[in-house]
C-alpha cells in the first residue's frame, strides 16, 4: 500500500481516492471475486429503501454512444433483507463502507438512517438524485427545502457521516451545495446519471416504459468536470467525483478539477477489474508525490488569458 | 475471469452468421448454457461487452456461434485471427445434463441453437434425444448438422418452407409429455408458447434473453420477471427452470 | 429527389429535413467539393458578427470521449466580409440558406439583422447560446427578457423566418420555448453545445484558457433527444434538432421525437459526406411513407406502464 | 477525397514508431508536405480523424511515418495488412520545390522528419542539400537513411548524444543565410527559435502542426497565429512560408 494515495475528507481516512459508485457494483459479492474491496479507498452500496422494491420492467438498459441509460428503478432488496444478508459481508471489508439511502418521504430516509445508526459502516450517502423512481429521489433533490431539512436530519439522527449526491438536473449548483454543507454533510457526491432519452427507431417508441433514463459512462465526463471545477472554485465542501470514469487519466481530471475521492460506476460493467487496475497505476504514479497536494491544483494553473 | 484470448479463426458460415474460434487458453472450462461478455473493440464505442452462449468448448478451443446484428456483431465480424478478444467467462448457469436412459428433447429456434448444440455435444450415451430446431429461412447445412447426426429424431422447419417443413418448430411437436427433460433456447415468444405448453414446468430448462449491461449481477439490467421474485438472467441464468419463470 | 421527404417549417418548405449546423461547415465552399448543397434539405452559415473576429488562442479543440470539446470563440470575418466575399456564393446555391448571427448587444443583432434583410437569403438563426465568448452569446439566452424583446426585434427588423438556437443551459425549457414563440419565431434549435471542461493531466491544467468549452457530438444525442421529447410534447413550436447525429438512425430518433428538421454539426469533421450520405439513405426509406408523418409519432406509441 | 484503402503493411521500425503503407487505390496524388486524415476506428471513439503527412507515395503506394503517442496512434498501429482504413488526402499546402542548382537546407526535429524525407525523394537533380535532423535519443537507422543517402552534407543529432552529435539540432547550423530555401518540420519550439535566426523569412517554409478537428478548412479548430490574420494550419497550411507566420 502507498501512503502517498492516502486522503482524509471530512472525519473519515480513505487509503486511496477510489470508491466504487452505488447502483453499480451491487453489495460487493461479485466484484470481491475479481479483487479483494479492502483495497479500495471505499465502497458505496446499491441504494437501499425501507421495504423491497422491484424495480422497473425491462428493458432497463440501453447503449448509446459512449453512454449507457438505465432505468433499474432502484430495484433493492429492502433494508431488512440488507441488513440480515448482505451486511455480514459488507462488514468484515476493511475499508470505508458508505450506505446508500432512498426514500419517497422524508421519513422513510430517516427512518433508514435510524436502522444504520448501530452498524459498523463508515457513513450514508444520501441519494436525492435517482431518475428512475416516481416519488422521491431527484424532485427531492431539487427542492432547497426538503434538501436542507433531509440532509439536517439525517445528519443527526444517524451520528456518521453523511455524503449527499446530487444530480445534474440541480442547475445552479453552488447554492446547493452550500445549503448540504450547511446543513451538516461532510462531502457532496457530482454526480448521479443525467436524465436521457433514447428512441428505438425501428420500433418506434421510446426504448423505456419511463420514457427518460439515466445517463451514465464517459460520454458525462466533460460535463461533469464542469461541475466538479465550479464547486471547487466557489464553496469548500469536500467534493467526491463521479461520472464517466473509465482509466486511471479520467481519475487525474477530476482530482486536478477539485474532487478529493472518485466514485467509478459504469467501468465496473465494461471491466470488473477497473477498481484494481486503476489503484495499481495511482501506486505506481504517486511514488514521489501525495495525492492530497494534486486536488484542485489546475485551479492554480490557470492562464486566463481572454 | 477477464482475460484476453487469441482469435483462430472468424468465418462467415451462412449470411450474416459467424463462426469465431478462439485458443483456450488460458484455459476456460464452461458448460452448454452458459456464457461469455466479449470486449468488442479498444474503445468505448461501442460501450458494453456483449453476451455470447457458448457453441463448443474442447481443451484447445472455444467456439460462438454468432448473427450481425447490431453494430458490436458487425465490429466482431470484421476481428482476424490474430487479433485478440478479452472475454469474461465462464458466467452464468448451465443445463443440467440428463441421466442415462431419459428420453429428452431439444428445441432450438435460430441463433438459439448455439448452447444446445454444445449440450448435443456433452449428453451421455443412451439418452434418447429428439431435436426440433425451427429457423425463419433457408441456412446453411453446417448450422444443423451436429444435431442431425446426434439425434435420434430430428426435424428442422423453416417459416417460408425453403428448407425442412413449413412453419414454426412448436406447431410440429405434438406430445410434450412423454419427454423426461425438454431443453429449449430461442425467441421469447417460442419459449412463452412452450411453457404454457408443458404441464410438468420442471422438465422445462430454457435459456433466455435480456440486454445485458455487465453479465455478472451488478447492474440489475437484464431482468425477467420470475415467479417469486426478479429473476436476473445473467446470475440466476440465462438457464432457468420452467417453475422459475412466470410467463403470463 | 424524394418528396415524401418534403416538409414544411413555419413560412418555409425544405426539400428534406438535413441541415448542417451553424460552425461546422463554414460558409459552405468546402463541404460543396463533396456534394452540392442544394441536395440539403438546408444550410446554417457559421454564426457572423457585427465586426470581425479572430476568436480564441489555441488550443481550441480537444476530443472526450465520443465528444468534443471547443473554444473557437465565434472567428468569423464579420458582416461585410460575409456579404462580399461569402454570399455571392450561398446565394447561387438552390436550397434554404439561414445566416446565423451572435451579437454583444442587443443593438448588434439588430444591427446585423438590419443589414441581412435584403439579401436573399431564407431566414435567420439567431445564436444565442455561444458558450465560447465573453459577452453576448449565452448569457442572453439565459435571460427572458433579453430573450423575447431581441427575437420580437430580429423577427421586425428581418421580415424573414426566425429561428432562435438555445443553450442546454436554460434548464428549464418549456417557458423559455413559448418566449420565443410568442415573439415570432418559427422555430427553436435544440441545442448548441453543452458547458464542458478537460484537463490535460499530464500538464496539469486546464486544457482552455476560457476553462469552459462546448461540448458537441456523439456523446450529447441522449442528453439533447430528452428535451426534443419535451418540448414536444409541452410546447406547439417547430424544433430543429441538433446534438449528436452522427447517421440515419440518430436522424430517426430525433424526428420520432419530434423535430421536424435536423441539424449535423460534429459530423462533418468525422465524415464530410454525411450530409449527403444520411439523405441518400433517407430516400431509401422514405419509398412508401411520409416523413412528416413520424415527427413526434414515438408520442402516440409510449405504453405508460409505471 | 475521402475514400477506402487496404493496408499493405504497418510495422514498428523503432521503439513507438511505424510505417503505415497503404495500397495507392484509388490513386492519390500527394506533394511533400500535404497530409491525410486518417479514420482510425470504425467506431466513434475516437471520434476525430487524425492527421499524418505523407512520408513516400509512388504510383502503387502511400506511407505514413508516425509515432504512437496516444489512444488514436495506439489503435492505428494494432491494424494489420488488408484491414482497411478511410482516408481524407491529399490535404493542404506543399513545400515549394527548389530550382535546380539552389542550394537548400533541410532541418527536422523528430517525427517532423517524415514530410521531409518525401521532399528529399522529389528534389529535381543538381539541387545542392544540406540535411540537419535531430532526435531525442538513438533512432534506428532505417529512420535516417534516405537523409544520409540524399543529402550533400548531413549531420544528425541526439539530446543525450546516443547516436550523432549531442545537442539540439539548430546549434550545429551556422550560416543560415548561404541556402537559398529553408525547409523545416519539428517541434514548435525549435520552429520558432529557427524561425527569429533566419533573416530573409521568405527563404523559409516550415510545416506547422496543431490539433485538428477536420482537416479541410470548415472547423477552425487549427489555428496559429498569422502575421496580418488567422492562419488556419489544414488550409492555410500545414506549410507556411516564414512570412506568413508570426512567433513573437
Ligand atoms: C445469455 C445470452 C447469450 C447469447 N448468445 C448468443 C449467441 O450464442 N449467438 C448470438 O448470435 N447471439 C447471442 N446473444 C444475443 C447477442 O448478445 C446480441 O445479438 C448482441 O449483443 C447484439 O449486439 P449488437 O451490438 O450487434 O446489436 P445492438 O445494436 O446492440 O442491437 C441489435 C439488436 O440486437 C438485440 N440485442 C442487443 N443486445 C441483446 C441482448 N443482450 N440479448 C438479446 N438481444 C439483444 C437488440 O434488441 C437489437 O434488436 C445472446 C444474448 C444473451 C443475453
Ligand atoms: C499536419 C500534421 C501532420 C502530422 N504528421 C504526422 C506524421 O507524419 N507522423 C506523426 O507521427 N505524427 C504526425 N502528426 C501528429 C499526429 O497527428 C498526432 O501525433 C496524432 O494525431 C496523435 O493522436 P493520438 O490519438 O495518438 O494522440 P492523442 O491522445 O490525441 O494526443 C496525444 C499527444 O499528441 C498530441 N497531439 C494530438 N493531436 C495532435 C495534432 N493534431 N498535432 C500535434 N500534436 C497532436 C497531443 O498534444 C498529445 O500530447 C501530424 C500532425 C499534423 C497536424
Ligand atoms: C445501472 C446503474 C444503476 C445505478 N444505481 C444507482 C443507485 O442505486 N443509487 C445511486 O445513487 N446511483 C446509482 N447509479 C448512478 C451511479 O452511481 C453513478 O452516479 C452514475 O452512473 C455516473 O457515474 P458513471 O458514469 O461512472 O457510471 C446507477 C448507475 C447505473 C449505470
Ligand atoms: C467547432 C464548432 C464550432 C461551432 N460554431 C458555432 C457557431 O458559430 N454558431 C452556432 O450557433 N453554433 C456553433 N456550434 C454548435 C453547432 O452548431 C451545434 O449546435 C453543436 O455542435 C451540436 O451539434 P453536433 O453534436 O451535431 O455537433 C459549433 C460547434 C462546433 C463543434
Ligand atoms: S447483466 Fe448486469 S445484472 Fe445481469
Ligand atoms: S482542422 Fe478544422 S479548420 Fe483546420
Amino acid at each position: 500500500m502507498n501512503s502517498n494515495l492516502k486522503i482524509q475528507v471530512g472525519s473519515l481516512v480513505f487509503k486511496n481516492p477510489i470508491l466504487l459508485a452505488s447502483g453499480t457494483s451491487g453489495f460487493g459479492k461479485e466484484i470481491s471475486q475479481f479483487y479483494p474491496l479492502e483495497i479500495l479507498g471505499g465502497f458505496v452500496t446499491k441504494s437501499i429503501t425501507l421495504k423491497p422494491k422491484k424495480g422497473n420492467p425491462p428493458p432497463r438498459i440501453w447503449e448509446t454512444y459512449c453512454g449507457l441509460l438505465n432505468s433499474i428503478g432502484l430495484e433493492n432488496p429492502g433494508l431488512e433483507e440488507f441488513i440480515y444478508y448482505e451486511m455480514p459481508f459488507l462488514e468484515k471489508i476493511n475499508t470505508n463502507i458508505f450506505v446508500s439511502i432512498a426514500g419517497e418521504s422524508i421519513k422513510e430516509y430517516q427512518e433508514l438512517a435510524k436502522n444504520l445508526k448501530n452498524l459498523n459502516i463508515s457513513g450514508i450517502e444520501i441519494n436525492l438524485s435517482c431518475p428512475n423512481v416516481d416519488r422521491g429521489g431527484i424532485q427531492f433533490g431539487l427542492d432547497p427545502d426538503i434538501l436542507y431539512e433531509l440532509t439536517k436530519s439525517i445528519v443527526k439522527i444517524s451520528q456518521k457521516p453523511v455524503w449527499v449526491k446530487l444530480s445534474p438536473e440541480v442547475g445552479k449548483i453552488i447554492p446547493v451545495v452550500n445549503l448540504v454543507k450547511d446543513a451538516g454533510a461532510e462531502a457532496v457526491v457530482i454526480f448521479n446519471t443525467f436524465l436521457g432519452l433514447a428512441i428505438d427507431w425501428k420500433e418506434r417508441k421510446p426504448v423505456f416504459k419511463r420514457i427518460f433514463a439515466g445517463l451514465s459512462g464517459p460520454a458525462i465526463k466533460p460535463l461533469v468536470l464542469r461541475y466538479i471545477w465550479e464547486v471547487y472554485e466557489k464553496s469548500s465542501i469536500p467534493i467526491i467525483g463521479c461520472g464517466g470514469i473509465m482509466e486511471f487519466g479520467d481519475v487525474m481530471e477530476y482530482i486536478l478539477a477539485g474532487a478529493s475521492l472518485v466514485e467509478i460506476g459504469t467501468a465496473n460493467f465494461i471491466n470488473p477489474n477497473i477498481g484494481k487496475e486503476i489503484i495499481l497505476e495511482l501506486e505506481n504514479y504517486f511514488k514521489e508525490e501525495r495525492i492530497e497536494d494534486l486536488v484542485g491544483l489546475a485551479h492554480k494553473r490557470k492562464e486566463v488569458s481572454l | 475471469m477477464f482475460r484476453e484470448f487469441e482469435i483462430v479463426k472468424n468465418i462467415s458460415i451462412d449470411k450474416d452468421i459467424f463462426v469465431l474460434k478462439l485458443k483456450n487458453e488460458p484455459y476456460i472450462k464452461g458448460l452448454p448454457g452458459q456464457f461469455a461478455m466479449i470486449r468488442i473493440n479498444n474503445s468505448y464505442d461501442p460501450l458494453l461487452l456483449r453476451p455470447f452462449s457458448f457453441y463448443k468448448i474442447s481443451s484447445d478451443t472455444i467456439e460462438f456461434l454468432y448473427q450481425v446484428k447490431g453494430k458490436g456483431t458487425y465490429l466482431l465480424s470484421k476481428k482476424r485471427e490474430r487479433d485478440r478478444l478479452r472475454i469474461l467467462a465462464p458466467l452464468g448457469t448451465n443445463f443440467p445434463l440428463p441421466e442415462k436412459n431419459e428420453k429428452i428433447t431439444i428445441i432450438g429456434g435460430g441463433m438459439g441453437i448455439a448452447p444446445l448444440s454444445f449440450l448435443l455435444d456433452l449428453l451421455p450415451e443412451g439418452v434418447k434425444i429428439y431435436s426440433f430446431i425451427g429457423f425463419y429461412t433457408k441456412v446453411s447445412k453446417k448450422l444443423w448438422k451436429n444435431f442431425e447426426e446426434r439425434s435420434d429424431y430430428f426435424l428442422i422447419t423453416t417459416e417460408d418452407g425453403s428448407i425442412g417443413e413449413r412453419g414454426k418448430i412448436l406447431d410440429f411437436i405434438e406430445n410434450l409429455e412423454e419427454f423426461n427433460r425438454i431443453y429449449a433456447c430461442g425467441p421469447i415468444s417460442m419459449l412463452k408458447e412452450l411453457w404454457k405448453r408443458v404441464e410438468d414446468k420442471s422438465k422445462l430448462y430454457i435459456s433466455l434473453e435480456e440486454r445485458m449491461g455487465c453479465g455478472i449481477g451488478i447492474c440489475l439490467g437484464c431482468i425477467f420477471p420470475g415467479k417469486e421474485r426478479n429473476l436476473h438472467i445473467c446470475k440466476d441464468g440465462p438457464v432457468v427452470s420452467g417453475v422459475e419463470v412466470n410467463f403470463e
